[in-house]
């Protein structure tokens, strides 16, 4: 520690190197709240820090520390070398569920970084992967008053764990063009409603969900979350034709043939003349079109959600991106919504009861089979859920099927 | 038997030299460009400037001394002592005369074997043996591959399919017919049951038996005493891999046996990579001796394939372009959960992404 | 069996069903074949199978019947209602090599035929799907005369069981303008290199090759295959621009566009005015554009073999298809000739040694990962083998490997 | 700690609407279009006519208060006492006036702030904890990000990639980052080391650390007279998920974890469905506190890429049009062995076809 002043920071000759060049500096950051608070546990931070980049290794351990009641919400650490840094001797995260879209009044805002700065560190981490506001540094005994009071205005804890986790949305309604369901207020319905789970880790492994308000997925939902919210459409495409026409004005033909008729994936798009057709039979809602020609072209007015499940990340079994399940439910009405809770009560529950300890849906559905999965949760197969039928023919459909219903049927 | 006196000599398969037409021997890898005058007919012409025309014919497959030896006849007369099969069982005559072209098709019709398959046609089916020679078959492929190729008869001699059409039919799900554009393979709808005495007399290795399960669903039991067999009916899924094995793994049942449609093969490199086919139909009744559930859902997918394809568009690419729901809508088919895998590598057949039809 | 006539045949009411219809019928065939030879052994075949037919079920068991010397190629089969139907009580078939592309000349297979009219039942299978000549029908007594004389007229088995398989070409240069390789010769001397392993069961399981002139792949030798070699070629695609004009005028511009430049997997081909160019490093020999413009196009000269391995049927994976491991290898010369026996050889013997029984050589692969098997191969790793690099991060590539040397060395 | 006063309320996220624009309450899924009047500002239409403008500017995303009030003050003279952060960290200001986009613009730059990660440039890389808050890094992923940042900052600032890039990096195997057009990952490069001291002072579940490995290659055993773990060095793929379960699983060491870097990871559904990213360079040293090696395999990544790609194909589509050959030969990396999938689906990713380039 450095002698003397309090407000003097110790030497952190491979951190300085972080300083230079023209991103935004987070050593820069932390040294200038250091140097104004003197909160010693940012220079105990640092100090470690340094020693990480000097050494290559990293000295955090968990353990266990929480707010009265709840189970999650707090990431504990504690320094393996508190001998040698003892000002961040204890250094947790709380993990606070920002608003749907990660919206912010100034307000609200500085209300939680003044309590901020009272009780922890004064390390703000903006945002965390999964969408948390992330308070980077608290020691154990302030941790029950900081919650009580940021509770008071309003905040809530978010998950970690085995349990359901903060969830993100993407600006959605409040701002894009291309929302085609409220997933703001979805996910606030939503994980309101999972309240006990987010806060009480009594599930076999994590479960995250995610809210984009279209197929342009802009919170990855597909890919990071068990269950993945996407806004889709049922009828036609929009076409405003004045702005199609002004389009092909300005563009000229050769960028519309290009960038939007070539590029359609199913080729739904066809050039007529000097406009385009769009045969929305063919259209799979993957956005490009309306990307490219946003004022012309907008999803239809059917609207609802996708529901993709089973995307994580890396572990065990190499990243997996979340199937299609639900390709079309409504979410406009209180009853639609309740229908929402109602499935997703029963995909919980259903996962809950029968996966393994540190199983995510993804991998359980895989060690299941789709079959016994879609039999349990009465779901129908349809052509919605895969790329194309089975390959192999390692199947056991029982010898009561009639293949020749349908056709029998359409035909009499 | 008496005493042998011939010392064998190992000759591997016979110089194919000997066995061509002068003016393939002459023009040996020297070709040039290939024409097609007519359904059945092909034209290839060498460097040289030759010219060999080859006329297809459709055949039993399991065939005669009296068939083949009429075939010889033919090549005799007409194509200068020679001919060929295709991998796909049609006999193949080259001569470099068109008259005897016209001659070989006039003679080849009067026999009933069918002039076509080349081209945009629907070529012969590639087919097993059945219950007239293999020991594990459920259903007998010759005569579905028979019943088949009544159906598909007018689209042999004609080329007015999107892109070559490949039939395949296999007896039991090992499917020795191997993948095509249309395939109709026999599909176990049970587990086996498991014949104790059979096990007992000893014509198995129980564990080879054993070891031959793909998802470990058969154990080592005790019945009556003596070593024996179990399934585990939970996990087997009913691919009668054991019975290849051995014959006390009884899989084949007259009603439980039935037949599935897959569609979409490829083996060819054009364009697309070679693809497996995919189920579109399952359950269908095992009903000889001319199985016209099987014939009538043939029937429809070439028909759709037909209407809709596009010149070079091989099944598979067809309902790549139109996607797998109208394929079903347009066949009449219906999807169903089993239509899902549910196998090793299942999850990369899932839709994962948004992208949808409506 | 029918009283009085040896010439008549027993009723087959569901065989005689498929006697109608316009395609060839083998039950006519047989028919014909039993009224002018009386060979009881079909009438025995016929009611067998009209009795299957009846009772939807099988009734041949195997058995062992073999030749002098030779562990292969008879399948033996004993009817297991020989009460019912003793004139067939046994009906072994015998697997004949022809030659490859199955050309034949009339004389030698007319001796062929006699033979097998003299020793069997005149049952012929023109061909299996492995590429068999399949005289059905024998009894145990009649096989080895059967084999020595036919043998003596320079015919030999094909494969059954655990050994190298009969294989299959297609037509070849024999009267393919495609064909880049003499897959005929090529066939030839690798199945007689190998007469043992055909001949004399040793390995886990079945080994087949197959031979196709060209990626048309008319054997089907990557799906049905452990090795498949396919011609290929390593230069540009050759053009006769004569032609070429020539197909752009008769066929038209649309033609040409819609069928060969859109078609291209690659889009390595484009419409310059009224011709194609071709951009043949973004070609992948996929054949598309010669098979259209035959008269035009052609492969090039610079010709060989590309080895896909592992095809095979449904058995416990699914289908396999063969995947690339040799992209280019030549089979011009007696030398190529060796070194691809060489390089079989190798193939086999480190299969045969390590694959478990009944494992077939994709099956390995997959069992043992494809860095073991590059290694003790001693084959260098090449981006032809892979549609694309991994995506999972399960490797242990070591530590000591050093990714930027070729840079440094670039740079250097 | 005094008695506790204040009962919990389970109130979940806040309510969104109350930390919204007016402009953007009243228009609230009525917007109509948007434009990009100039990197690092979108203008967003309504159906009312109404306009609102957003400024995206860069962060450290490991942030402080004194940062996020700085924000604050600008929102409040700028935009209503509004913002917003997106889901990588960039801070947007919004508001109705074009004069409050060039108030913001300046004052943020002052501040250090980069203007940009709008359209087709490379936004800010997306992140995790490292050495200052996670218990299982080998690196510093924040350090990674500053340092990747420096480099592609003017691509970031101005709009010149053929389609948006977004970039990842994460100081673990099991990557948090999440997929990404380029992500830099830690990858070990030998098994864990078992600190028996840790696991005999009972820090870990043993049967949960064993049941945790992929692979199955954690045993029992017993060290010392007392219950610990072995790994089977052949069997362990250096995966480090037992790490996560138990930190006696040592896995990470200064010089054996590495980096890789993988490409063409992609989340949207635009034109090709979302694709998992692939590794193109692995064992890049772990080089704080700038990561020189990294930064010059992004750099040359992004340089092909921009060169190659055409309008609005992503990384991973223009890998797909010109093949992955030929991404090598452009970006000068190395192919090898391990680039090869050996898990569990790596048959789909064999090339099993003719298909071939030379
Ligand atoms: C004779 C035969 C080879 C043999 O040695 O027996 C053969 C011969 C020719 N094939 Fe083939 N193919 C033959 C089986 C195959 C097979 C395998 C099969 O039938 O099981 C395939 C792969 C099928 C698949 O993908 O499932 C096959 C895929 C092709 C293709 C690729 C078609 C495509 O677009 O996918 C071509 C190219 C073309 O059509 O121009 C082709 C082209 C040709 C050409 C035009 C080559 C040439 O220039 O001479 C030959 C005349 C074809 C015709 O019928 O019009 N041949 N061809 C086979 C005839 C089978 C039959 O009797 O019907
Ligand atoms: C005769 C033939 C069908 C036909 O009518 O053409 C045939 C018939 C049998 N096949 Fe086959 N297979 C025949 C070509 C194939 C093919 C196609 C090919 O070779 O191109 C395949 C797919 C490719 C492959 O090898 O995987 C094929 C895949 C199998 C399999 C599954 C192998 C696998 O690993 O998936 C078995 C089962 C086994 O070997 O245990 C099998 C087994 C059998 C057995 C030996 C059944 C048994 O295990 O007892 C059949 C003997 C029937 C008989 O009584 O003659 N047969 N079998 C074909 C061989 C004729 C010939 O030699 O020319
Ligand atoms: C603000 C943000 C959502 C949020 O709630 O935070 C957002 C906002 C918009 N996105 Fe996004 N996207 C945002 C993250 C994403 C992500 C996720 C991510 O960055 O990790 C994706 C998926 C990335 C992927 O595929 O890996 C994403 C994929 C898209 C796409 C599809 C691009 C493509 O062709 O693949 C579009 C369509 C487009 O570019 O026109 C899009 C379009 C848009 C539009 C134009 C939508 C609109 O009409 O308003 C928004 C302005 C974009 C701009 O920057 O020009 N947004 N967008 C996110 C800004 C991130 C940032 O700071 O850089
Ligand atoms: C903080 C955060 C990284 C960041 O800097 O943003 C993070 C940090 C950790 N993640 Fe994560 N993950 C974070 C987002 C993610 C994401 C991205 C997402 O949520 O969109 C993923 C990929 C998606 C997914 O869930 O699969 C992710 C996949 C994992 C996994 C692997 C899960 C899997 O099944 O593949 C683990 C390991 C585990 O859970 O056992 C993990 C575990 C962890 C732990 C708890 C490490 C551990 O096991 O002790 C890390 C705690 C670090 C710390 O000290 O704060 N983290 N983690 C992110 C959470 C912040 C937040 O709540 O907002
Ligand atoms: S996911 Fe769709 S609705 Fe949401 S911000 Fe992106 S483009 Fe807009
Ligand atoms: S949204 Fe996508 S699939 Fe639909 S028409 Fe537009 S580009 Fe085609
Ligand atoms: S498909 Fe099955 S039943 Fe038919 S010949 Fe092959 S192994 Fe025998
Ligand atoms: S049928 Fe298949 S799965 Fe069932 S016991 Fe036999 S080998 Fe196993
Ligand atoms: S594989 Fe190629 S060379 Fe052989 S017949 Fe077919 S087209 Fe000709
Ligand atoms: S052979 Fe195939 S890949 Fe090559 S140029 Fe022709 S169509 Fe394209
Ligand atoms: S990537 Fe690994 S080390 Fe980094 S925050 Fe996530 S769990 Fe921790
Ligand atoms: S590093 Fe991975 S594979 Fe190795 S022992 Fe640990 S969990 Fe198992």
């Amino acid at each position: 520690m450095a002698d003397g002043n309090e407000f003097q920071l110790n030497p952190t000759s491979k951190l300085d190197e972080l300083e230079k060049g023209p991103w935004p500096s987070f050593i820069k950051g932390f040294k200038e709240t250091f140097r104004r608070t003197g909160n010693t546990m940012i220079r105990g931070a640092l100090d470690q820090l340094n020693y990480s980049y000097e050494t290559k290794m990293g000295y955090w351990k968990g353990g266990v520390v929480g707010v009265h009641g709840y189970g999650a919400g707090i990431i504990s650490r504690y320094s393996m070398i508190s001998d040698l840094f003892p000002e961040a001797k204890e250094f947790h995260t709380v993990r606070i569920q920002p608003a749907p879209g990660l919206h912010y009044s100034t307000d609200k805002l500085r209300e939680l970084l003044d309590l901020w700065e009272k009780y922890g560190s004064g390390l703000v981490n903006m945002h965390g992967q999964s969408g948390n506001l992330q308070m980077i540094g608290i020691s154990q005994d302030n941790v029950q008053e900081f919650f009580d009071e940021i509770n008071k205005k309003g905040w809530d804890l978010g998950g970690a764990g085995a349990c359901v986790r903060t969830s993100a949305s993407c600006v959605g309604p409040a701002r894009c063009e291309m929302a085609c369901y409220d997933n703001l207020k979805v996910h606030h319905d939503l994980l309101t409603y999972f309240s006990d789970l987010v806060h009480r880790p009594q599930l076999p492994y994590k479960i995250k969900m995610k809210f984009s308000g279209c197929p342009n997925d802009c919170t990855n939902a597909i890919q990071r979350s068990d269950f993945a919210y996407i806004g889709t459409w049922r009828d036609d495409i929009k076409v405003d034709t004045t702005e199609l026409a002004n389009y092909f004005e300005s563009k000229g033909l050769d960028y519309i043939v290009n960038n939007v008729v070539t590029r359609c994936p199913t080729n739904a798009i066809t050039l007529a003349g000097n406009t385009i057709e769009i045969n929305n039979k063919e259209c799979v809602r993957c956005m490009h079109c309306i990307n490219v020609l946003p004022k012309a072209l907008s999803p239809g007015d059917d609207r609802g959600i996708s529901i993709l499940v089973g995307g994580k990340g890396h572990l065990k079994v190499g990243n997996m991106l979340g199937a299609m399940m639900v390709p079309f439910i409504k979410a406009d009405t209180e009853e639609d919504m309740e229908k929402l809770q109602d499935m997703m009560d029963e995909f919980v529950d259903y996962w809950a009861e029968n996966a393994l300890d540190h199983e995510r849906i993804g991998e359980f559905i895989e060690r299941i089979g789709m079959h016994q999965f879609l039999e349990d949760m009465g779901m129908e197969a349809t052509l919605d859920m895969v790329s194309h039928p089975r390959d192999n023919p390692y199947f056991k459909a029982g010898h009561d099927h009639d293949p020749l219903k349908n056709i029998q049927q359409a035909a009499g | 038997m008496a005493k042998r006196e011939w010392d064998t000599i190992e000759s591997g398969p016979p110089d194919h030299m000997q066995m061509l037409h002068p003016v393939m021997v002459k023009n040996y890898g020297k070709w040039k460009y290939h024409e097609r005058p007519r359904p059945g007919v092909l034209k290839h012409t060498a460097e040289s400037g030759d010219v060999i025309y080859t006329v297809r014919a459709g055949t039993e497959r399991q065939d005669t001394v009296d068939i083949i030896r009429r075939f010889c006849d033919l090549a005799d007369k007409y194509a200068g002592g020679y001919l060929r099969w295709t991998v796909r069982n049609n006999v193949e005559f080259m001569t470099d005369s068109w008259e005897s072209v016209e001659g070989l098709i006039k003679e080849l019709e009067a026999l009933g074997h069918p002039i076509g398959g080349t081209g945009p046609s629907v070529s012969a089916i590639a087919h097993t043996q059945g219950w007239l020679h293999c020991d594990i078959p459920a259903t007998d492929a010759s005569g579905v591959a028979k019943s088949i190729m009544d159906i598909v008869h007018d689209e042999f001699i004609s080329e007015e399919m999107p892109n070559r059409v490949k039939l395949s039919t296999s007896c039991c799900e090992i499917n020795c017919g191997g993948q095509a554009d249309i395939a109709v393979i026999i599909q176990h709808t049970r587990p086996p049951r498991i014949n104790h005495e059979a096990l007992h007399a000893g014509i198995c290795e129980l564990p080879s038996t054993v070891a031959r399960c793909p998802v470990a669903a058969i154990r080592p039991t005790t019945v009556d005493g003596k070593p024996s067999l179990m399934v585990v009916e939970e996990k087997c899924i009913y691919c009668g891999a054991c019975f290849g094995a051995c014959p006390g793994m009884e899989i084949n049942h007259p009603d439980y046996s039935k037949l599935a449609i897959w569609v979409g093969g490829k083996n060819s490199n054009a364009r697309t990579k070679p693809a497996n086919m995919k189920l579109v139909c399952h359950g269908l009744p095992n009903n000889p001796p001319r199985w016209p559930e099987v014939g009538d859902v043939v029937k429809r997918i070439l028909a759709a394939y037909k209407e809709g394809g596009r010149d070079w568009e091989r099944m598979g690419e067809w309902i790549d372009r139109i996607g797998w729901k109208r394929f079903f809508e347009e066949t009449g088919l219906t999807f169903d959960m089993y239509m899902i895998d549910n196998y090793r590598h299942a999850r990369q057949s899932f839709n994962q992404s948004a992208h949808v039809r409506f």
